[in-house]
């Protein structure tokens, strides 16, 4: 009993909780223990798993970006465009990057020296990108000439889907690297106590701008899968992206008071989010009791995380 | 011996504040320089400058004969220069190694090997002689312990210069003779210190040289300490003569006023019980961790209890609610200023009538009035520097915000119970004698106090009794009659057998 | 077994609740299941159609977000070996032409749009109205393309029958709802104020609603409006029933009876029966006024 | 010049840039300063501004509300719908009351009680709210029966429309309560540090709940009124409200962590907000380009302000 307890309550308690209730979804839910389903599945949080990777990052750092939905979109758009344009699929995803890094250059930029509130310049570039994309594209979706753009969604690996293995090589990386690297634990000093790791030498102001351009390229790279997947660049794409990737990490314990992160607890949290949709889904949820349902799913999460580690806390 | 570290006519303004005005002076390699001077003297902005995180408006730093023309920490780094500020600069949620490497982490390609940072970090500790796990959360540390690991930065990394901004102002006598070993070692490698410091003992045991400020200027530079004289230096500083700052005088102690009974905490496992009588000032010394500090916790209900009750004049105060406790009468002025005194942001006439309001606010609504008169009252009593009341505390100099939160509780109407966790933290000497008289001054109203402070001397010399803890007990009962240094350190050190007292 | 698939981009709309509500009739006649999913962009219809293959449906009908995901939803359509229709909007290629092969029921939306712009040149015409002296308000929501193709339709019609070019206003919502499209309104009025009579077209029902309302906290007579919907839904019934008049003149009701209705059954025709629907069924829209909407609504088989 | 300066850099230098800016609009613009205009522009910010009153409390104690949109939208349904059923506008008003006062205390309880982080329980009971609100009508607009409901947005007093003086009244009211109440006071006290106002005598978890209370109530109020603008409770009503709100606050030099806070500010922020849109319109600036010129509005307000600080902090 009271090892279970400890299971429950320890250090992976957020993982072991998310086991337990996969396990009771996959026992009750007919068809979601499926290959497809499966697929499926880690296929719809492609998108969210892998901004979610940066996103955590700057959660750590005390920082917020909401721009990310618009990044996604604007660097989708100008893979397809380019590509079209120039009939090189290679041409198409160095213009993604670079716009998607511009794109978090800027915000990094603008809030590290400008000394800006990041929710502020975020949303501002947000809608600046968003427009951006709407001029670009004249409000309308962009079809993509090439085919063989399809095949970066289509293609598979070893029966797993390239974008699959893209996310899960975001989570090996960007998990490394928060754990084992100077800039991961300059990141998590600079939420911590930004003035301590200022004093001691961090140079705060280039972690910021660095990891805002991580961000940009990354959510460009979600951007040409997007657009590889859904075989056009859509300038409505991806909105309200910032409040899911956002939910996703804190549900996976990133502290939004910053210095607090790890890459198990946010792939947990992409997941419960995917889950969340898909069994609604599965089970022919109606529309409106989805908002209810989503919305308890995710206060259920945060608390059972919350009574957990006050248990923790409680225990000496 | 030529002069290694020189200040040039350095002079530093803030928004209505001239913190420092064409100061110059400078200090001999090897040597161990002290810096003196009231709270707000401009001590802090001095070292401040020296770091590198702010530049002077005025004037220049030279080292080794070399003007220094750094504009960021990293360049005083790169220059030699490592500094430990008076607030605590430590990231609570990275372990003792990584904070002690932040900023200068080794290892190839940014990959850092944790195994190998920990094991140097375990050696180096030990060698120093600072009992602390290396893969410890800096947030599961006390005060002191993290106090500790910031000293450990300054000595870890090779420095020409090392600037201390009063490193023992949490330390209890055991770890301040650390830190003194420390610091003899590194001026016999002729390595230049700065230390700053309330504390004279400190300053003449440590010390070869002097220099005090007053009011943002040089008030006097002394290259010999030998030379000047204890009330000499207070003079310089205060500008007029303190000749006893404990002023200690027998009172009427009248009937029991507090009693803790049994309580006990998630960090406090034995219980723990005790009474105060009115009138009566009980102090509390211990070492480092012994738990004075969480005592001081349960007792006001900041943290849950897991047993025991409060009782104040016979009626029993509410488990775990401060507003409840200071309803009933009991005050608690917390240790660590920063995180559980001052509210950032606000004006030192907002900080201070933040309890006491409720007095005078019929329906809620504030009498401005009133608040000011208050605010001016107490910024005069306890001699706040501050251009008005107006500043956001978050300006004003540690020692000057420890005033601000005295005087939020001092404000206080119908207090029947005062505890004060290390009241003078930081607090100069000529404003310490005002405080004593203060508590001397409530105490007589009949005011039960309970001062904590591991300044052995204050303890000493203001309270009637003396409970002694030790790793979360308490060892010793002692009355003002039997005040003896040696018996109180004894039952302080937990590896002395002690004499087990009964609680009173 | 049949089990089927009905997506619509835009779950909360009454249109497409409505359109839900006449798929489940259609499957409780026939007794198959109806898996009814929403997916606002193209990345949720592309995991709305993994799960729907998942669930072991054998096809489903579509309304896309954005005609231009139609090779994507093609593609994984077959991957999932499902069966694909579209109703209102019409899947096209990279190229913009119109993907034939699926089978699809709907009505265009400029078509939508013209009907609109005709109820409004007839109403002008009956009350006498010169055209040079009227204004229109467009309440524009350009961001989606249906709501550009809606509103231009509309607006040809009342070029084509004599309003000036200079005549038009854009107003901009900011969001598609009643709120948006009332303050935008509101600007252009005050910003023209001596324009006396006004018409409004929009993308939907409650963006010309916006304009109704601009009008009349700015005073403009219900008598001087003439603002024409398009879905006909209860905000529209809303404003016939209210006791007098205003200047929400009517709504061009398009059927969602028959896009949810014959859809859903025509699918389950061609998974049950193998018979394959016909690839393209093209509905109209009809206009309901004050004084007809019940009749018309009965006759579109809504109530 | 250096007195403009002092003005322009000074205590009330948003202000002042505002007035600037105002000046300038009101003479180039055509058609921007006639009094049709001015009062059409109040009545398009009664919403943001109701709500920014009690989001700068929620903001100034360091928390956030992102469910004031949905909150919006159920009130005003629940107005509709009460008053259609019972007959009574007055019954319709407290249903309203009662509906936003109640997720204002769920929000409030759950987020002091249990500790849980404040962005994640709102974002739960937005989409909570917005599925009770799109459940209750079935997805669909409710017509208001009684037309006199309506004379609650059409009524004039003084020529000047009863919404617009309710907003005024309410800048009026909290102004005064947060600079010269104890309960003003202590909330930018929690803002400041929530551990020392505890340790002072705050009762902490009280005021959260007190304060999230507060901003369901003032909610169903906007909710109220918004209904009656638009004469039917809309289920989709006052979609991204809660970013506007915060924004309009931000901008008014609201900090988001917490302690720091003014009503002048607010009002000057919902002002610039709602001109900003006006003026684009007047100035018929496309659609997609609105994107990019709110965006860049919104960063220059900030930086402008930012600049103003900087300059005030060197200053000696
Ligand atoms: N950022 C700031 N803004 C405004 N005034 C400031 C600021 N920092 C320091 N000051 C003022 O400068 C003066 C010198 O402060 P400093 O911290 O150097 O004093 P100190 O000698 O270290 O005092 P203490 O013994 O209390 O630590 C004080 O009056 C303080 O209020
Ligand atoms: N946040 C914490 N988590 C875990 N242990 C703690 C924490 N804070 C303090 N402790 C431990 O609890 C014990 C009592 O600490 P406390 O701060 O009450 O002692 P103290 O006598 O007041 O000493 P100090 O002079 O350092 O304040 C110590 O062993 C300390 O290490
Ligand atoms: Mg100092
Ligand atoms: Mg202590």
């Amino acid at each position: 009993m009271t090892s279970l307890k400890k299971l429950l309550l320890g250090e992976q308690g957020l993982v072991v909780i998310f086991a337990v209730a996969f396990a009771i979804v996959a026992l009750t839910v007919p068809n979601f223990l499926t290959e497809r389903n499966m697929l499926g599945l880690l296929q719809s949080v492609v998108t969210i798993g892998i901004v979610a990777c940066t996103m955590m990052f700057c959660l750590a750092s005390r920082d917020f970006d909401l721009s990310v939905g618009s990044t996604v979109a604007f660097s989708g758009m100008a893979a397809v465009m380019a590509s079209n344009a120039s009939g090189s699929i290679l041409i198409g995803l160095v213009a993604a990057l670079l716009c998607g890094g511009f794109v978090g250059l800027v915000n990094g930029v603008v809030i590290a020296h400008f000394r800006i509130n990041a929710l502020i310049t975020t949303l501002a570039t947000m809608q600046i990108v968003r427009g951006f994309a709407l001029i670009a594209s004249d409000g309308r979706a962009v079809g993509i000439n090439d085919p063989s753009f399809y095949q970066l969604a289509l293609s598979k690996f070893l029966g797993i889907p390239t974008p699959i293995w893209v996310m899960g090589a975001f989570f090996v990386v960007f998990g490394f690297v928060l754990n084992r690297t100077v800039f991961g634990k300059n990141t998590l000093a600079i939420g911590g106590n930004p003035e301590a790791s200022r004093l001691a030498g961090v140079n705060v102001s280039n972690m910021r701008i660095w990891i805002f351009a991580l961000q940009g390229l990354v959510c460009a790279v979600a951007g040409v899968l997007l657009a590889s997947r859904i075989t056009s660049g859509q300038p409505n794409a991806a909105t309200g992206l910032e409040l899911s990737v956002i939910s996703a990490c804190v549900l996976g314990g990133v502290s939004l008071a910053g210095g607090r992160a790890a890459m198990t607890g946010v792939i947990v949290g992409v997941l419960i989010m995917g889950i969340a949709e898909n069994v609604m889904n599965l089970l022919n949820i109606q529309a409106f009791y989805q908002y209810v349902v989503r919305g308890l799913i995710l206060l259920l999460a945060v608390l059972l995380d919350n009574l957990r580690s006050a248990a923790a806390g409680r225990r000496s | 011996m030529q002069d290694f570290l020189e200040f040039r006519s350095i002079s530093k303004g803030y928004p209505g504040v001239q913190a420092l005005s064409d100061v110059s002076f400078s200090v001999r390699k090897g040597a161990v320089h002290g810096l003196m001077g009231e709270n707000g003297a401009g001590k802090s902005t001095l070292i401040r400058l020296l770091s590198g995180d702010q530049s002077a408006d005025e004037g220049e730093i030279l080292i080794d004969g070399e003007a220094q023309s750094y504009r960021s920490v990293r360049d005083a780094f790169r220059a030699g220069v490592i500094v430990i500020h008076q607030e605590l600069q430590l990231v609570p949620e990275l372990t003792v190694a990584e904070n002690l490497w932040l900023g200068h982490f080794p290892g190839k390609g940014g990959v850092i090997d944790r195994r190998r940072l920990i094991r140097i970090v375990g050696e180096k500790l030990s060698e120093i002689g600072i009992d602390v796990d290396p893969s410890a959360k800096i947030a599961s540390l006390s005060i002191g312990e993290r106090q500790m690991v910031e000293i450990a930065k300054a000595v870890m990394l090779d420095a020409r210069v090392i600037a201390l901004d009063e490193p023992t102002s949490s330390l209890s006598s055991r770890e301040s003779e650390i830190l003194f070993a420390l610091i003899e070692r590194l001026r016999s490698n002729g390595t230049v210190i700065l230390y700053v410091s309330h504390r004279l003992d400190e300053i003449f045991r440590l010390c070869d040289s002097l220099t005090v400020l007053r009011d943002g200027k040089l008030a006097a530079h002394h290259p010999d300490i030998s030379k000047v004289t204890r009330d000499q230096i207070i003079a310089e500083m205060v500008g007029r003569e303190i000749s006893n700052i404990w002023g200690w005088r027998t009172r009427d102690l009248g009937t029991e006023r507090l009693r803790v009974d049994t309580i006990s905490g998630p960090k406090l496992k034995t219980p723990l019980s005790f009474s105060v009588r009115r009138g009566e000032i009980l102090g509390f010394f211990g070492l480092i961790g012994a738990g004075r500090s969480e005592m001081t916790r349960l007792v006001y209900g900041a943290d849950r209890r897991h047993q025991g009750t409060v009782t104040i004049d016979g009626t029993t105060v509410p488990a775990d609610s401060p507003p409840q406790s200071i309803r009933a009468g009991m005050v608690l002025c917390p240790e660590d200023r920063k995180f559980d005194g001052i509210v950032q942001g606000r004006s030192i006439e907002e900080n201070m009538a933040i309890s006491s309001r409720r007095h005078f606010s019929p329906f809620g609504i504030l009498d401005l009035k009133k608040e000011a008169e208050l605010a001016d009252r107490f910024i005069a009593k306890l001699r706040v520097r501050t251009p008005s009341r107006k500043q956001d505390i978050i300006n004003l100099s540690g020692g000057n915000q420890q005033k601000v939160i005295l005087g939020r509780w001092l404000s206080e109407q119908g207090v029947r119970v005062l505890i004060i966790d290390e009241p003078t933290r930081g607090i100069d000497v000529g404003a310490k004698s005002e405080i004593y008289e203060i508590l001397y001054e409530l105490a007589a109203q009949g005011m039960a106090i309970v001062v904590i402070s591991s300044e052995l001397p204050e303890v000493m010399g203001i309270t009637d009794r003396i409970l002694v803890m030790c790793q979360g007990r308490i060892a010793a009962d002692i009355a003002r009659a039997d005040f003896d240094e040696r018996r109180i350190l004894a039952a302080a050190l937990p590896d002395v057998p002690t004499e087990q007292v009964q609680p009173s | 077994d049949v089990k089927i698939g009905f997506i619509v981009k835009q779950p909360e709309e009454p249109w497409f609740q409505d359109e839900w509500k006449f798929a489940d009739v259609a499957a409780k006649e026939k007794g198959f299941t109806l898996v009814k999913i929403g997916a606002e962009d193209g990345e949720k219809v592309q995991s709305a159609i993994d799960n729907l293959g998942a669930q072991g449906a054998q096809g489903f009908i579509v309304c896309t977000p954005d005609v231009k995901l139609g090779p994507g939803i093609v593609a994984k359509a077959a991957a999932n070996e499902l069966k694909l229709m579209t109703v209102d909007d019409r899947l096209v290629n990279a190229d913009g032409s119109p993907i034939e092969d699926v089978p699809h029921m709907g009505i265009s939306a400029t078509k939508i749009g013209e009907a609109v712009g005709q109820a409004i040149v007839d109403e002008v015409k009956k009350r006498g109205w010169d055209m040079k002296d009227v204004g229109a308000i467009r309440v524009s929501y350009d961001q989606l393309p249906t709501a550009v193709d809606r509103v231009e339709g509309a607006l040809s019609v009342l070029k084509a029958n004599g309003l000036p070019e200079a005549n038009i206003f854009d107003a901009p919502q900011a969001k598609t709802d009643t709120e948006a499209a009332l303050n935008a309104s509101t600007i252009v009025l005050n910003k023209n104020a001596g324009i006396k009579k006004w018409v409004a077209i929009g993308l939907n029902d409650e963006a010309v609603l916006g304009a109704v309302r601009a009008t009349e906290t700015v005073g403009i007579p219900a008598d001087s409006m003439i603002g024409v919907g398009i879905g006909g839904a209860d905000s529209a019934i809303n404003e016939f029933k209210k006791p007098s008049a205003t200047g929400f003149f009517g709504t061009v009701i398009i059927s969602p009876k028959r896009h949810g209705y014959e859809t859903a059954l025509n699918m389950y025709e061609w998974i049950a029966n193998g018979k394959e629907p016909e690839k393209l069924t093209l509905t109209a829209g009809q206009l309901a006024l004050r004084d007809n909407y019940e009749a018309v609504r009965k006759d579109l088989g809504i109530e």
